[in-house]
């Protein structure tokens, strides 16, 4: 980073004050520090929520407000690995399907909660009911499949409306309190729980200020001896954009979660030994095409798109390289690969070819006129809007590129730039030609599919769809849909995904274009073994498993 | 024993966007010890800038371009401000013209009196007592002590003045500057302050220098009268040797605007013409395009000030008169045809006293509600008046600023609606007019403003101006009404009419203005003219021109008028009837002569008492003068911003 | 008596207008603030879970029933001084949120606004006293060049000069991470040293506007008659300044002061947001942005009152000060 | 934001006999062809380096894309860059062209300033005219909303008007500004008209039968041709002052090419971290000169408005 030389003389006139106020800023980010036990004193963390003016609040399941440290102090059953969708046992050892409609857990005997009192299925069982009592707690919707839950000895048995294979991430998205605590809530919608927080989890709280939260590691903690950490800090990163990339250049954060522009430059440069990143695909940015509307709703159209898009360029000039080549599939390679077919060449990312497209277009009908117009089945030229929403730079200019594409096969686009609100309003009422949307990307490849492509989820253009506002209507689709969502064994499963990658891959409901990228940043001068494209053993938001694998750093 | 003698001053306006003006040039004269001089001279003349100048209190862009001013054998335009600050109201003290503005408003009036003592511990003592001395001088000009504990806002205004002449004196000045003192205030109170001032001049001994545009105050006030024109000083002479016999011409003309309203001829001179532009060079007599007895040689030579008689005077004229006599040869004003306007007892050629009216005025009452912080207060400005008015005749109204006239003015042309009583004409009654048919109305009654300078736009051309009732009224289309205006403006005697036609009222002089006003008003054809004061806001020397215009206009057209003014003089000039106005209620009315020769009413002999004849054994002050602080200010052409 | 009557009619007008404006303004977009904050949460490359939607929607009980009633509602419940329970900080209430960030934004922007004033109005009178001499043309010019430099963007090159280059001051924030909010030294000490540069982008800009108008004011009231006569009496020149010319001219500047005061909110927004200033300005942006209905609301609405106590303690100010006004109408 | 005071008030003249003076400034005006007012602002040194300036500035608006070396949203080029012989000014993280957008730049901050500054100048004119001519009933009605627009808080105002409505872009900005904008001309100008309102020459219109609305137009309003142009000019500035603000919060249409757009992405795009100085110091200062420039034709402005001068 260059610093003009000028500036020196602009602020001599101030240096007196300066000086008297002197004195360093900010938090002490490259110091090594090592204590007692092998165990590293403390780690920077960025942001820890609730908005500008955080006000102390642990309930874990206020979504929209509850602070990040949360995340470090309650536990669920199991863990689904959120980057190759693995299961990973927690506060459960193991679980079997009793049977399609009965899943049985059996809790981890040992497990304490961090004020001393047992870890127990009571606790489980409570926990769920009090969702099923208050729903406004039920973030994850749980109760949509659950008909009972009760404890059983060591065992908490879940009963399911209809078989609930698709629910299972669901329940072991919910964190578990402490029914000695909890009970005791009067009403638990509007607990904070903002006083030293009964949880099993890691760390457990030490101070609190809306600028910095404090965490410290859990004694009691079930795999204690995997916690090297002494302390977490969070700290406010409310900066704004600039400030907080500096502050990451720095080294201030030891892991972070923030776009940055130009980050090899800005950052990894910075420090190139310690400063990393790992920016794993996350859901499917996808061209949606409105298929009540002609010419999408001619697959062979839709077919021929899919070589028309310059993904490559999309990568490289509009997402800065941050970003990957997304399959056609409409799962999340290469996390995912497990599930496609072996058959599917190069995981299902199919390449730009605009001769091919061309082509395709032409055999299809639709056919260039003497001005190089592509012309529709009524013979008009074909012209229609791509909207974006024209806050999202990035979106903005991969639109462009992606219309460039378009027009260069005689289409007319139109580039229309409304507020992400309104692009979302006229995408869930139909009301668009092309647009963007981002589906899947989770470990729950039955909301993953059904999400964009059941016939369920979607409404007459006009009314507000919650899903598949593409509006794909398709007898087989649903079919592998409900197959899916009751299957157990994960062959079963992978048959069903085959079938919807199929869909995809033949139907081309919308074509995916790049995987969003989840953001983070982490620095090795304190801690190592953070989950990164080399090993990849979770995700950047499965906190409780990297946070069990770091060590202190050994240079 | 000269105390201030000043030598060849000149003074320049140098705005930063228009030409140089030399608002006083080469003027030399000198007030002796205890010596009461006027300064005579119409709005635009120098006369305040040439005080100021005295003063030392120029502004940007105004500065001194030359000569001296010696005060007391010390050069005041050497003097740093420093220097200067000793001088100031121990030697030179001043009593501003518009004394509304001259206190400061936020501080009572005991701290002015104590900063200006305090400013001055020399010539005030260290501990003099502010109360005690303060006081002292309140009961000098008749004011109370408790006016010390007053803000200037609680204060009328001629309690101001009062206190401003009383803060002039506080330290027993050599010298007092009187700039316009008393303008802008009524009548008797004018004449109270002006008298004290001149028992206190006489007993205290104190030089004054009086600036005033108003004649008779400054001939009846003044041992010496000197007359500036265009900044200059074209006449300089003792106070009864000028009422006696003036020297330049110009001067001829000024004393020549007044006369007693009750001898049986009344003749008053007027002068033609505006001053000259001084941001130009004139190679000849300033005067000259107004003279009324120029030769050629005034054209190309400009005349000195030069002693003649018992004081000086700047007319080639006067200089070749043979025996050095002041008597100008030729000079009487009346020997032009054109600049004179009499009256004289006999009836004049107008329609019939008892001829059918056309407008009747019936027991007509108005009141005002004032809304107060708490409450509201009701005054009645009309009470119970009646009159008529008939074709060919004028009727004048006659009272002071606050009588009530100017409120007949607008219930009389429908502007507002009388409480009680009715206004026929015709056999409409206009107090029950509405929107449409008012308009209508108008087409027969029209009204003639009082100042000129406000009743024109300034941004639309007379042809604009004349030609909206034309089109409106008469419905005129634009080509008919062109030639029309310009007709009008011939009858007003704009000749010839095309050079005015597209004229902006910025380029034309109040007189020509004032004609505007009357052609407009004459424009629709009007049976009923209401004329509120229309020269009351000229300068003197050109009054008697619009006068005889209208006296013409009512005698040409049968024109039925209500002259409004609250001089007697003017109303004598033009009117069949007087009726006198006092507090809303006509106090007196009958045919001119008979109340004016033989007034009954204190009040209406109180207004004639106000009539400046100079020369005369009581000449009490009083002419061009009427109601309302706003006067002094559009008088003349409003200052230039820098 | 009318004139109370008229002018409390006026405050409760008004009051009525902000506040339905207030309400109104928010409605106009899709959306509501369940999918506000969760959007907030998930970034846009993720999809919204439909069930955690339909939570959020419950927890915060979400806006239902025609817009009248709403309206209704809402009216009552500010009646009853209920100003609700903050969305973005569920479930603590507005009151709390407000009551936290408000002693900031007094603190930084009433000492800055003061400070102004002082300084802006001593140097406009200061220019006025030496007019049309190089030091009026100093303070003139400077004061009118700085004035047309954008506030926000000096704000953002005070952070790139002494915080990001220099490492003088923070880059924003009200404070360090590692203090305690508490009445200890060491926490003001670092509140203040995170006020400097907020305060200093306020300080260049806010004295202009007293500066020019004092100046003006009082090259005016030094052009009056009663300055004139004021030469004219001797007095030394500080008296004229002083008493003849700043002690009238300061008079519309006071009212300005008092509404400037009122005004704070308005004017801090962009500071705050700059500088990460833990103030009620950018508690609005975040309210905005967050569909806080109820936060935005009672901010909008405590500085519409701010706004309105300004006026008439601009007005009561101005009696007081000004003999001249003291029989008017104020109206 | 809020500057006190409003508009400088231009020095008063000195007093004294100066009238010719002023009847030579104006007389002196018409014999150009120009409208008078803008003689007057010509004379002014001050005042005519503004103007030009600014003419400046609008010619660089209507001749951007001669200038421009490249496109506003061409975005063909390496990403954050510093200032380079190919883009004097750099680039932005999208690879646009900065000195391009800062000319581009010049045509949004006018449009606004000249659209907005119009709009709110009409409507504070309306408004103010109405109510101050008609005085009554309609008056205390508009007077309500002119003090209404007083005391709303203004920014907070914008931004939230500008963050709901329904569309996004430089309507909206435009709109925004001039809605929250008009009430303080419209009390200068209805304060104004009731003193014009009294004067001889409007009674004199309504005797020459002409009616309200002509007064109004005719008569009344080329008198406040001065108070008017003062109104507008501050109007504009205000507008272009907060189109920047807004944008820069994010809250203007990123599509748009503005100076405020520009600083608004320069400071996510983390300019500063990469040590795009120019990206950042280049708007802000084009923009300051553009205000300067108002802020200059407002000295002549002022000598307009001084009352001396105005009175015919």
């Amino acid at each position: 980073m260059s610093r003009p030389r000028s500036t020196t003389a602009l602020v001599a006139g101030t240096a007196v004050l300066g000086l008297l106020l002197a004195g360093c800023t900010g938090t002490d980010g490259s110091g090594k520090s090592t204590g007692a036990g092998g165990r590293i004193d403390y780690l920077n963390f960025g942001d820890f929520g609730g908005g500008a003016a955080p006000k102390p609040n642990y309930n874990p399941y206020l979504d929209a407000v509850k602070l990040s440290s949360t995340l470090y102090m309650f536990e669920t059953l199991y863990i689904v690995e959120g980057n190759s969708c693995k299961e990973k046992p927690w506060l459960a050892d193991s679980y079997k399907w009793q049977d399609p409609e009965t899943l049985v857990f059996d809790i981890r005997p040992g497990v304490k909660w961090n004020d001393g009192k047992s870890f127990t299925a009571k606790d489980v069982e409570f926990t769920f009911n009090m969702l099923k009592k208050h729903p406004a707690l039920d973030v994850r919707g749980a109760w949509a499949k659950l008909n009972s839950v009760k404890a059983n000895g060591g065992k908490v048995v879940f009963s399911f409306k209809e078989p609930g294979a698709s629910a299972f991430t669901i329940i072991n998205q919910v964190p578990i309190v402490p029914k000695h605590i909890w009970s005791k809530v009067k009403d638990p919608t509007t607990f904070t729980n903002a006083k030293s927080p009964v949880g099993t989890g890691p760390m457990k709280m030490k101070s609190f200020s809306p600028k910095q939260l404090v965490t410290t590691r859990n004694g009691r903690y079930w795999q204690a001896d995997k916690v090297k950490v002494n302390e977490i800090r969070f700290n406010k990163t409310d900066a704004g954009g600039q400030v907080e990339q500096l502050k990451l250049s720095r080294g201030e954060y030891d892991q972070q979660g923030l776009y940055v522009p130009d980050i090899q430059k800005t950052y990894v440069n910075r420090d190139p030994k310690h400063h990393h990143y790992w920016y794993a695909p996350g859901g499917p940015v996808s061209i949606y095409m409105n298929l009540t509307r002609a010419p999408f709703d001619d697959v062979r159209f839709r077919r021929a798109l899919t070589k028309a898009f310059d993904h490559q360029k999309v990568i490289r000039r509009a997402q800065l390289g941050y970003v990957t080549h997304a399959s056609q599939s409409g799962l999340v390679v290469p996390g995912q690969k497990d599930f496609l077919p072996k058959t599917l060449p190069d995981e299902g990312r199919i390449g730009y070819d605009p001769a091919a497209a061309d082509k395709e277009l032409t055999k299809a009908g639709y056919k260039k006129d003497g001005e190089g117009r592509r012309l529709g089945k009524n013979g008009k030229p074909i012209s229609f809007s791509f909207k974006v929403p024209g806050s999202y730079t990035d979106w903005v200019a991969s639109s462009k590129i992606l219309i460039e594409n378009l027009k260069s096969l005689g289409m007319d686009v139109e580039q229309e730039t409304p507020t992400p609100k309104s692009q979302e309003e006229d995408r869930a009422t139909g009301n668009y030609d092309m647009t963007f949307g981002v589906h899947g990307g989770t470990c729950n490849n039955y909301t993953n599919f059904s999400e964009p492509l059941s016939s369920a989820r979607t409404a007459p253009i006009g009314k507000k769809a919650d899903g598949n506002q593409v509006r794909w209507k398709d007898a087989r689709t649903d079919k592998l849909l409900g197959e899916l969502r009751v299957a157990v064994s994960r062959d079963r499963q992978k048959q069903a995904v085959h079938g919807l990658v199929d869909i995809m891959m033949d139907e081309v409901p919308m074509i995916p274009i790049w995987y969003g990228a989840k953001w983070f940043q982490y620095t090795t001068n304190k801690a190592e073994g953070w989950p990164n494209e080399r090993n990849a053993y979770a995700a950047a938001g499965d906190n409780l498993v990297w946070l069990t694998h770091l060590t202190p750093a050994k240079d | 024993m000269t105390l201030l003698q000043v030598e060849d001053l000149s003074v320049t306006y140098r705005p930063r966007d228009s030409a140089a003006v030399r608002a006083v040039n080469k003027v030399s004269f000198t007030v002796g010890h205890g010596e009461f001089v006027g300064l005579l001279g119409e709005s635009g003349c120098g006369k305040s800038t040439l005080g100021h100048a005295v003063l030392r209190l120029l502004e940007k862009p105004a500065s001194i371009t030359g000569g001296t001013i010696t005060f007391d054998g010390r050069d005041v335009t050497r003097l740093g401000e420093d220097e200067l600050r000793p001088m100031r109201w121990t030697n030179l003290s001043t009593v501003f013209q518009s004394s509304m503005n001259s206190l400061n408003p936020v501080i009572t009036v005991r701290e002015q009196f104590a900063d200006t003592l305090a400013a001055h511990p020399d010539i005030a003592g260290e501990r003099v007592d502010v109360d005690e001395r303060a006081g002292e001088l309140l009961e000098l000009v008749s004011l109370d002590r408790g006016v010390l504990r007053r803000y200037p806002h609680e204060l009328s205004g001629g309690m101001k003045q009062r206190v401003a002449l009383a803060l002039a004196l506080v330290l027993r000045p050599r010298f007092v500057l009187l700039d316009e003192p008393t303008t802008g205030l009524d009548v008797v109170v004018q004449r109270d302050i002006l008298d004290r001032l001149r028992e206190l001049q006489r007993s205290l001994g104190f030089a004054v220098l009086f600036i005033s545009h108003d004649l008779g105050t400054v001939m009846e006030m003044a041992d010496r009268v000197m007359v500036m024109y265009a900044g200059e000083i074209v006449e300089d002479q003792p106070a009864a040797d000028m009422v006696a016999g003036q020297l330049h011409p110009y001067s001829v003309g000024l004393l020549g605007s007044y006369a007693d309203p009750r001898d049986a001829v009344v003749d008053v001179a007027f002068t033609p013409g505006r001053p000259p532009d001084l941001s130009r060079e004139h190679p000849g007599c300033l005067f000259e395009p107004r003279c009324p007895v120029s030769v050629d040689a005034c054209r190309t030579k400009h005349p000195e000030l030069l002693p003649a008689r018992r004081g000086r005077a700047r007319c080639l004229l006067v200089e070749v008169a043979p025996d050095g006599s002041a008597r100008t040869p030729n000079a009487s004003p009346r020997d032009r045809s054109g600049t004179v306007f009499s009256a004289d007892a006999a009836a004049r050629n107008r329609g019939p006293a008892d001829g059918e009216p056309i407008l009747v005025v019936e027991g007509v009452t108005k009141t005002y509600r004032t809304q107060r912080a708490l409450g509201s207060t009701t005054t009645t400005a009309v009470d119970d008046v009646s009159f008529a008015l008939r074709p060919g005749r004028v009727s004048a109204l006659v009272g002071e600023s606050g009588s009530g006239k100017s409120t007949l003015a607008r219930l009389v042309t429908g502007v507002e609606k009388p409480g009680r009583g009715s206004i026929r004409f015709k056999d409409t009654r206009v107090d029950r007019l509405r929107r449409r048919a008012l308009r209508g109305y108008r087409r027969h009654a029209q009204l003639v403003f009082q100042d000129p300078f406000s009743a024109l736009n300034p941004t639309r051309t007379v042809a604009y101006a004349l030609s909206r009732p034309l089109r409106n009224h008469l419905g005129m289309d634009g080509a008919q009404a062109r030639r029309r205006a310009a007709e009008l403006l011939e009858v007003v005697g704009l000749s010839p009419a095309a050079q005015f036609l597209d004229k902006l009222p910025g380029q034309l002089s109040g007189g020509q203005r004032q004609r505007v006003v009357i052609a407009r008003a004459l424009a629709p054809e009007p049976e009923v003219l209401v004329a509120d004061e229309p020269i009351s806001m000229l300068d003197v020397s050109i009054r008697a021109e619009i006068l005889e215009l209208l006296d013409q206009l009512v005698r040409d057209r049968g024109i039925a008028m209500l002259y409004i003014t609250h001089d007697l003089l003017s109303a004598r000039l033009l009117a069949d009837e007087v009726m006198v106005l006092n507090k809303g209620v006509i106090v007196e009315r009958g045919p001119t002569l008979k109340v004016i020769g033989e007034a009954q009413d204190p009040y209406t002999r109180r207004l004639l008492a106000a009539i400046p004849r100079p020369g005369q054994e009581r000449a009490p002050a009083m002419a061009g003068r009427s109601d309302g602080a706003g006067q002094t200010q559009s008088l003349g052409r409003p200052p230039h911003g820098d | 008596m009318k004139f109370f009557v008229r002018r409390t009619g006026f405050f409760l007008a008004t009051l009525w207008a902000a506040v339905t404006l207030n309400f109104l303004i928010p409605r106009l977009e899709p959306g509501d603030p369940a999918e506000a904050l969760l959007s907030r949460l998930t970034s846009r490359t993720e999809a919204v879970d439909p069930a955690q939607l339909a939570a959020v929607r419950k927890l915060l009980g979400a806006p239902d029933g025609n817009l009248l009633q709403q309206y209704w509602e809402y009216l009552a419940a500010l009646a009853n001084g209920h100003f609700g329970v903050s969305y973005t900080y569920y479930p603590y209430s507005v009151t709390d949120v407000i009551s936290e960030a408000m002693p900031w934004t007094l603190v930084l922007v009433g000492v800055t606004q003061i400070f102004s004033f002082v300084v802006g109005t001593a140097l406009g009178a200061w220019a006025a006293y030496r007019r049309n001499t190089r030091t009026d043309s100093l303070i003139t010019l400077g004061s009118t060049f700085l004035g047309t430099l954008p506030f926000f963007w000096i704000g953002l090159l005070l952070i790139f000069v002494f915080a990001i280059t220099l490492n003088w001051f923070p880059e924003g924030g009200g404070y360090g991470g590692g203090s305690q909010p508490g009445w200890t030294w060491l926490f003001f000490s670092d509140a203040f040293q995170h006020s400097v540069l907020p305060a200093l982008s306020l300080l260049i800009t806010g004295p202009i506007g007293w500066i020019l108008g004092m100046r003006n004011n009082m090259v005016q009231t030094l052009g009056e008659d009663y300055a004139r006569l004021a030469r004219a009496k001797g007095l030394p020149r500080r008296r004229i300044a002083l008493t003849y010319g700043a002690r009238i001219a300061i008079l519309p500047n006071v009212t300005g002061f008092a509404i400037a005061l009122g005004s704070i909110l308005g004017g801090t927004v962009l500071v705050e947001s700059i500088f990460n200033y833990p103030g009620m300005g950018r508690l609005l942006l975040e309210a905005v942005s967050n569909k806080d209905f109820p936060l935005m609301q009672t901010l909008f609405l405590f500085t519409t009152i701010g706004v309105l106590i300004a006026n008439f303690l601009a007005d009561m100010a101005y009696g007081l000060l000004d003999p001249r006004v003291r029989r008017k109408d104020a109206t | 934001m809020t500057t006190p005071g409003g508009t400088p008030v231009a020095a008063p003249a000195a007093a004294g006999d100066t009238e010719g003076v002023g009847i030579a400034a104006l007389d002196a005006g018409r014999t150009h062809r120009m409208p008078g007012w803008f003689v007057i602002l010509w004379r002014n040194g001050k005042c005519r380096l503004g103007l030009l300036l600014l003419a400046a500035f609008v010619l660089v608006a209507v001749l951007a894309p001669y200038i421009a070396p490249f496109g506003p949203r061409v975005d063909a080029f390496a990403t954050s860059q510093g200032p380079t012989g190919a883009h004097w000014l750099g680039t932005t993280a999208q690879g646009e062209d900065v000195y391009s957008q800062i000319v581009y730049g010049a045509r949004t901050s006018l449009l606004v300033g000249v659209v907005a500054g119009t709009l709110s100048t009409l409507i504070a004119m309306a408004v103010g005219l109405t109510a101050g001519y008609l005085q009554g009933f309609v008056d205390e009605v508009l007077s309500f909303f002119v003090n209404l627009g007083l005391v709303v808080p203004v920014l907070p105002l914008m931004i939230t008007l500008a963050a709901y409505a329904p569309v996004k872009g430089l309507g909206l900005i435009i709109v925004v500004i001039t809605v929250t904008g008009w009430a303080h001309g419209a009390r200068i100008k209805r304060a104004q008209i009731i003193t014009l309102r009294t004067r001889d020459y409007v009674t004199a219109a309504k005797f020459a039968g002409d009616s309200t609305a002509r007064i109004i137009t005719h008569e009344i309003a080329p008198n406040m041709m001065s108070l008017i142009v003062v109104g507008f000019m501050s109007s504009a500035l205000g507008a272009i002052g907060a189109e920047a603000g807004l944008a820069f919060l994010g809250l203007g249409d990123p599509q748009t090419t503005s100076w405020g757009t520009m600083l608004n992405q320069a400071s996510l795009g983390g300019a500063m971290t990469t040590g795009q100085w120019a990206w950042v110091v280049a708007p802000g200062l084009i923009l300051a000169l553009l205000v300067t420039s108002f802020t200059l034709i407002n000295f002549g402005v002022d000598a307009l408005s001084n009352p001396h001068l105005r009175e015919d």
